[in-house]
């Protein structure tokens, strides 16, 4: 695609929706999505779901990745602050979304294309609220895309 | 062919460039953003900048870019689809390029050019017109004085004169330019190249004995000289000698995408760099100096004895950009016994 | 579809048409050309091979010229090579090649050979040997030493088992010592590394040439032998490197050795051009 | 009396007389440039000088030395350069014998124009930022002290650069640091003139997976400072390094500072000013702000 078809390309199509990858503790926030699932509580469906041991594993590595890769925003989702099954793994990944947080914030990225909840595996209603608000922000905010500049 | 001079005065060069945009993709030194000197596309002759000043990246992106497709593949069921890019066709005027810029692409046409001929580098090259501009002094760290290298492929060389420019072609493709242009050139009659000794000698580029070339010799037995442990073990094996190197020319080949599309591409690579030649279970050059010393005998001994010239123009750049300011030329001249004193005065001692 | 043969880089797809468990971490991959003839090649050439999207590696083409399509031996230890050992028959892989020089395979002529192989070593060897055994009239004697570390990492086991069932090649297998001198159950090779095999065995230096490849250790411990204590030539040593490249066509710079490509002047050089190579290796 | 200059060396001298030390690791003064040398017993070390050029962290070259007794130059940079590697244990101490010096100040070599006549009265305008910051000019705890103390002026507050983006628009951010992203060219300059930066294996070197596309486009060196940032969060002591090596100008320390800003605020502490300090990514409360979660 050359870039001027990219431009004409209408940046918010109606039907456009968000890619939202989603990083979620195992023990809570994955069984969280799945007692919604099982609750037939329905939300939008934007989220694509990759299960990690703990939001503690969550490096921001992968966080910029999956934006390399295209996704439009990335939520992480983790246990409350106590509840770890690893005793301390969120209060690790706590402090270290907000280093990555703040930076993204200053390089001018949109601070609503990386959130991050707390979920626990009862709270399936909550899932379900935390996607759809993830998803509502996301459609406001519009596609991720730097501008391409091409190599050659 | 043989060298032509004619004279340009000094108030055309603005109208040379502006009519030279018209036929070539004209590119020149200009100022980026933060102000910093840079070989790029300036829209008219009031953002050019020609000047002596080197801009820290050499010229040579503009025929090995630093990165570059080699081919897009796409995967449509069973089958994959994938091609080169194609060749662009247009010929670029690299237009007040410094010679120690413009003369790196003959040195580097050899590696380029011996047995396998590489043809996105060759294409671009031979697209490429250079209308370098002699240095009126010599820089801090640059030491062209010292080396010999061939200026004959520099299609056009100005030295800047009183009142105006006298043009030097060497080549056909320099002959192109000014016969397009022939109205702003006038012919030289006076014994342009005595004028153009002249010159260097006030420049301070007219050659010095000894050369560098003179310390293959001495290098040559200097592979186990323990003094490199010490005086290369500042280096701290960043890219930015290699990569503002108008000569240096190594490069990685990397896919990126995934299965169903995506493009095969290449990369400038450096070999001061940890994993260049790190295999899974083994590291040849295990240690900083290990790596520095095979960019120094890189260019000053291998590169010559296979293909004939100093990988090398005495630019400068390794010198004013290393953080560490380890200077090449004064380890040549240690190494290759031209010199007694080591650098900054380390030695290994034992 | 075709590729462009003008283009240096646009590599050749190649179909993967048997995957041979070697090893827990190696795998021969024996490669079919469907989109035109297969390329001439010699023995001792390599060539790179890729899959789209992971990137290009160094594969010795290791089986001989005579048979169809190519064999690659592939060791797990990279990204590249992992995904090779992901790929199933069927799947496509791009090749560019060969690359490089040869065996001097008329020179070995008349001669006797002995090859010795370490661990994944022995797969530059095999197109050579294979080739040899094919002509087995144009050789003297032809021996056989190959040692790896542990039984399981013997690639190619079949066809050492037949190799051991002939009477016109000499097969010596050997494991690396735990304990020194003492043996190893259920082993039917010897115990030692190579150089006490050689010091011990002594073939004689007159019309021999030796072939080896291996680790870089094992390469230097074996040639230390072979001329320190046996008398041997230099130039009756071949082996061939190993070295990290990209291009394979003396472009990027990474194989140098001094002022030698190794993937244009080798990857097969003798001994007496190695020892005249900045000791870097 | 002795210039500074001769007082190193005759301290030089004797740490290798007296068998104190195996390496030194000072400047040297050699073809109009002051660098970083590493001396042994047997080198000159008539060269060795401490003057306003003497920019380089030396604490970056203690791993390539890792096992030695070390003579290290230390301004406050390096003090606090070598408390954060005490904290992460990365350090031998009483393998390391600290020479302290008074710092004058180091000057910006992009604000230094050729020939600039005197170095030592360049005033403020021509220092680098941090030493505008500067919080002790001799060096504190020096196991060897050459030269005369100087007075350490009152630290100068806030980040210019720093305060002069944010005064941007989120748009506005984002072009300005793609455009300082279009410039970089990866030669990683940054990342090896970092002290801190001492890891093995850095994740740009990583290809299982590939985090970090090697092609250089705008979007992945951001990514790449990015995540540097990140690993350099609450640690980084603003020698700003990074910045004064990187070739083509990229004031890359401006990432670091947003954190060392915020840090200080949120966590309370300065980097760097004791060894005991772990940084704040090493370790948590229980009730840490968290604002940003839903």
């Amino acid at each position: 695609m050359t870039k001027a078809e990219k431009q004409k390309e209408p940046e918010k199509a109606p039907q456009w929706k968000p890619n939202i990858v989603g990083f979620l503790c195992n023990w809570c926030s994955y069984a969280g999505a799945d007692l919604a699932g099982t609750s037939r509580i329905p939300y939008p469906c934007d989220v694509r779901i990759i299960r990690v041991p703990c939001s503690g594993r969550v490096d921001p590595l992968m966080i910029l990745r999956a934006f390399r890769e295209g996704a439009d925003g990335v939520l992480v989702s983790g246990c409350h602050p106590g509840d770890c099954h690893y005793i301390e793994g969120n209060y690790y990944a706590r402090r270290k979304f907000i280093a990555l947080k703040k930076l993204l914030d200053h390089v001018g990225i949109d601070p609503r294309r990386f959130r991050v909840s707390w979920v626990s595996a009862s709270e399936g209603r909550k899932w379900a609220n935390v996607v759809e608000a993830v998803t509502r922000e996301l459609l406001e905010v519009g596609p991720f895309r730097y501008e391409e500049d091409g190599d050659d | 062919m043989a060298a032509e001079y004619y004279r340009l005065n000094k108030d055309k060069v603005g109208e040379l460039f502006e009519r030279a945009r018209a036929d070539y993709d004209v590119v020149a030194k200009t100022r980026d953003a933060n102000g910093n000197l840079v070989y790029g596309r300036p829209a008219t002759f009031d953002d050019v900048a020609f000047v002596d000043e080197q801009p820290p990246m050499s010229a040579k992106a503009f025929a090995l870019p630093q990165t570059e497709t080699l081919v897009r593949y796409e995967r449509e069921d069973e089958k994959i689809r994938a091609e080169g890019p194609e060749a662009e066709a247009r010929d670029v005027l690299l237009f007040g390029v410094n010679i120690c810029d413009a003369a790196a692409f003959d040195i580097i046409d050899h590696v380029f050019k011996w047995d396998y001929l590489d043809d996105p580098y060759l294409g671009r090259r031979a697209d490429a017109t250079l209308f370098a501009l002699a240095c009126a002094a010599v820089q801090q760290d640059c030491f062209c004085d010292r080396i010999s290298y061939a200026e004959d492929g520099v299609d056009t060389v100005a030295y800047p004169l009183e009142g105006y420019y006298l043009v030097k072609v060497q080549t056909e493709k320099g002959r192109k330019l000014v016969e397009r242009y022939h109205d702003l050139f006038d012919a030289e009659d006076g014994d342009a190249e005595a004028a153009i000794n002249t010159f260097r000698e006030k420049a301070g580029t007219a050659k010095k004995e000894p050369l560098l070339e003179s310390a293959r010799a001495g290098l040559e037995k200097a592979f186990e000289h323990a003094d490199w442990e010490i005086l290369a073990s500042t280096c701290i094996g960043c890219g930015i000698c290699t990569y503002t190197c108008p000569t240096c020319h190594c490069f990685d080949i990397q896919d990126e995408g995934s299965a169903i599309a995506g493009r095969r591409l290449r990369t400038w690579d450096h070999c001061t760099g940890r994993t260049f030649t790190a295999m899974p279970a083994h590291q040849p050059r295990d240690r900083q100096y290990k790596r520095y010393r095979q960019r120094l005998l890189h260019k000053f001994w291998y590169y010559p004895e296979r293909f004939g010239p100093l990988l090398c123009t005495g630019c400068g750049r390794c010198i004013t950009y290393c953080p560490v300011k380890i200077n090449i030329k004064e380890l040549v001249e240690y190494f290759g016994g031209l010199k007694d004193t080591p650098p900054g005065g380390a030695r290994h001692g034992k | 579809m075709v590729n462009n043969p003008e283009h240096l880089y646009v590599p050749r797809l190649v179909r993967v048409a048997a995957v041979v468990d070697e090893t827990p971490t190696t795998k021969t991959f024996q490669l079919a050309f469907e989109d035109g003839p297969r390329p001439d090649f010699k023995c001792g050439q390599f060539g790179e091979f890729g899959i789209y999207g992971v990137g290009e590696a160094t594969f010795c083409l290791a089986s001989p010229p005579s048979r169809d399509g190519l064999d690659i031996t592939v060791k797990d230890v990279g990204k590249v090579t992992r995904a090779f050992h992901n790929l199933n028959e069927g799947d496509l892989v791009t090749f560019r090649g060969p690359y490089g020089n040869w065996f001097p395979y008329d020179g070995f002529k008349g001669k006797k050979l002995l090859f010795i192989g370490g661990g994944i070593g022995q797969a530059p060897l095999r197109g050579l040997l294979w080739a040899c055994l094919e002509n087995r009239n144009d050789f003297d004697e032809v021996d056989l030493i190959y040692a790896t570390r542990e039984e399981c990492e013997l690639v190619y086991e079949r066809e050492l088992v037949e190799f051991e069932g002939r009477d016109d090649i000499g097969v010596t297998l050997a494991l690396d010592p735990v304990c020194p001198g003492e043996p190893i159950p259920g082993w039917r090779g010897r115990t030692s590394f190579v150089p006490p095999i050689l010091e011990e065995d002594r073939p004689s230096p007159e019309n021999r040439v030796v072939i080896t490849c291996g680790p870089p250790i094992m390469i230097k411990l074996v040639a230390n032998s072979l001329l320190e204590k046996l008398g041997y030539a230099p130039g009756q040593i071949w082996t061939t490197l190993e070295m990290r490249m990209k291009c394979g066509l003396g472009k990027c710079g990474r194989c140098n050795i001094g002022s030698t490509y190794v993937c244009k002047d080798g990857p097969v050089f003798n001994y007496e051009q190695i020892l005249s190579f900045p000791q870097e290796f | 009396m002795a210039t500074i200059r001769e007082e190193l060396q005759a301290a030089v001298k004797k740490l290798f007389d007296d068998d104190k030390i195996d390496y030194f690791v000072g400047y040297a003064e050699d073809y109009g440039h002051t660098f970083p040398a590493i001396l042994t017993k047997d080198s000159d070390p008539s060269r060795l000088t401490f003057d306003r050029k003497s920019y380089d962290n030396l604490a970056n070259f203690l791993p390539e030395l890792r096992g030695s007794r070390v003579g290290l130059i230390c301004k406050q940079c390096e003090v606090r350069t070598l408390n954060v590697l005490a904290a992460e244990e990365q350090v031998e101490r009483d393998k390391l014998v600290v020479v302290g010096v008074p710092c004058p100040a180091m000057l910006d070599p992009r604000k230094l124009t050729e020939g600039a006549a005197d170095l030592d009265s360049l005033d403020e305008s021509y220092w680098q930022e941090k030493c505008r910051r500067c919080l002790e000019r001799n060096t504190p705890l020096a196991d060897v002290f050459v030269g005369e103390r100087v007075s350490t002026p009152t630290p100068a507050e806030g980040w210019p650069l720093l305060e002069e983006v944010e005064k941007m628009s989120a748009e506005e951010r984002l072009a300005w640091w793609r455009r300082q992203m279009s410039l970089c060219i990866r030669c990683y300059a940054c990342r090896l003139a970092c002290p801190l930066c001492y890891c093995h294996q850095c994740f740009v070197e990583d290809n299982k997976p590939q985090w970090i596309d090697k092609s250089v486009a705008p979007e992945n060196n951001l990514h790449y400072h990015i995540i540097r940032a990140v690993h350099l969060a609450g640690r980084c002591i603003e020698c700003q390094e990074c910045s004064r090596v990187c070739p083509v100008g990229i004031p890359v320390d401006v990432l670091n500072n947003v954190l060392s800003r915020d840090f200080a605020e949120r966590f309370g502490y300065v980097s760097g000013e004791t060894a005991e300090t772990q940084p704040a990514l090493t370790r948590y409360e229980r009730d840490d702000k968290e604002d940003f979660i839903l």
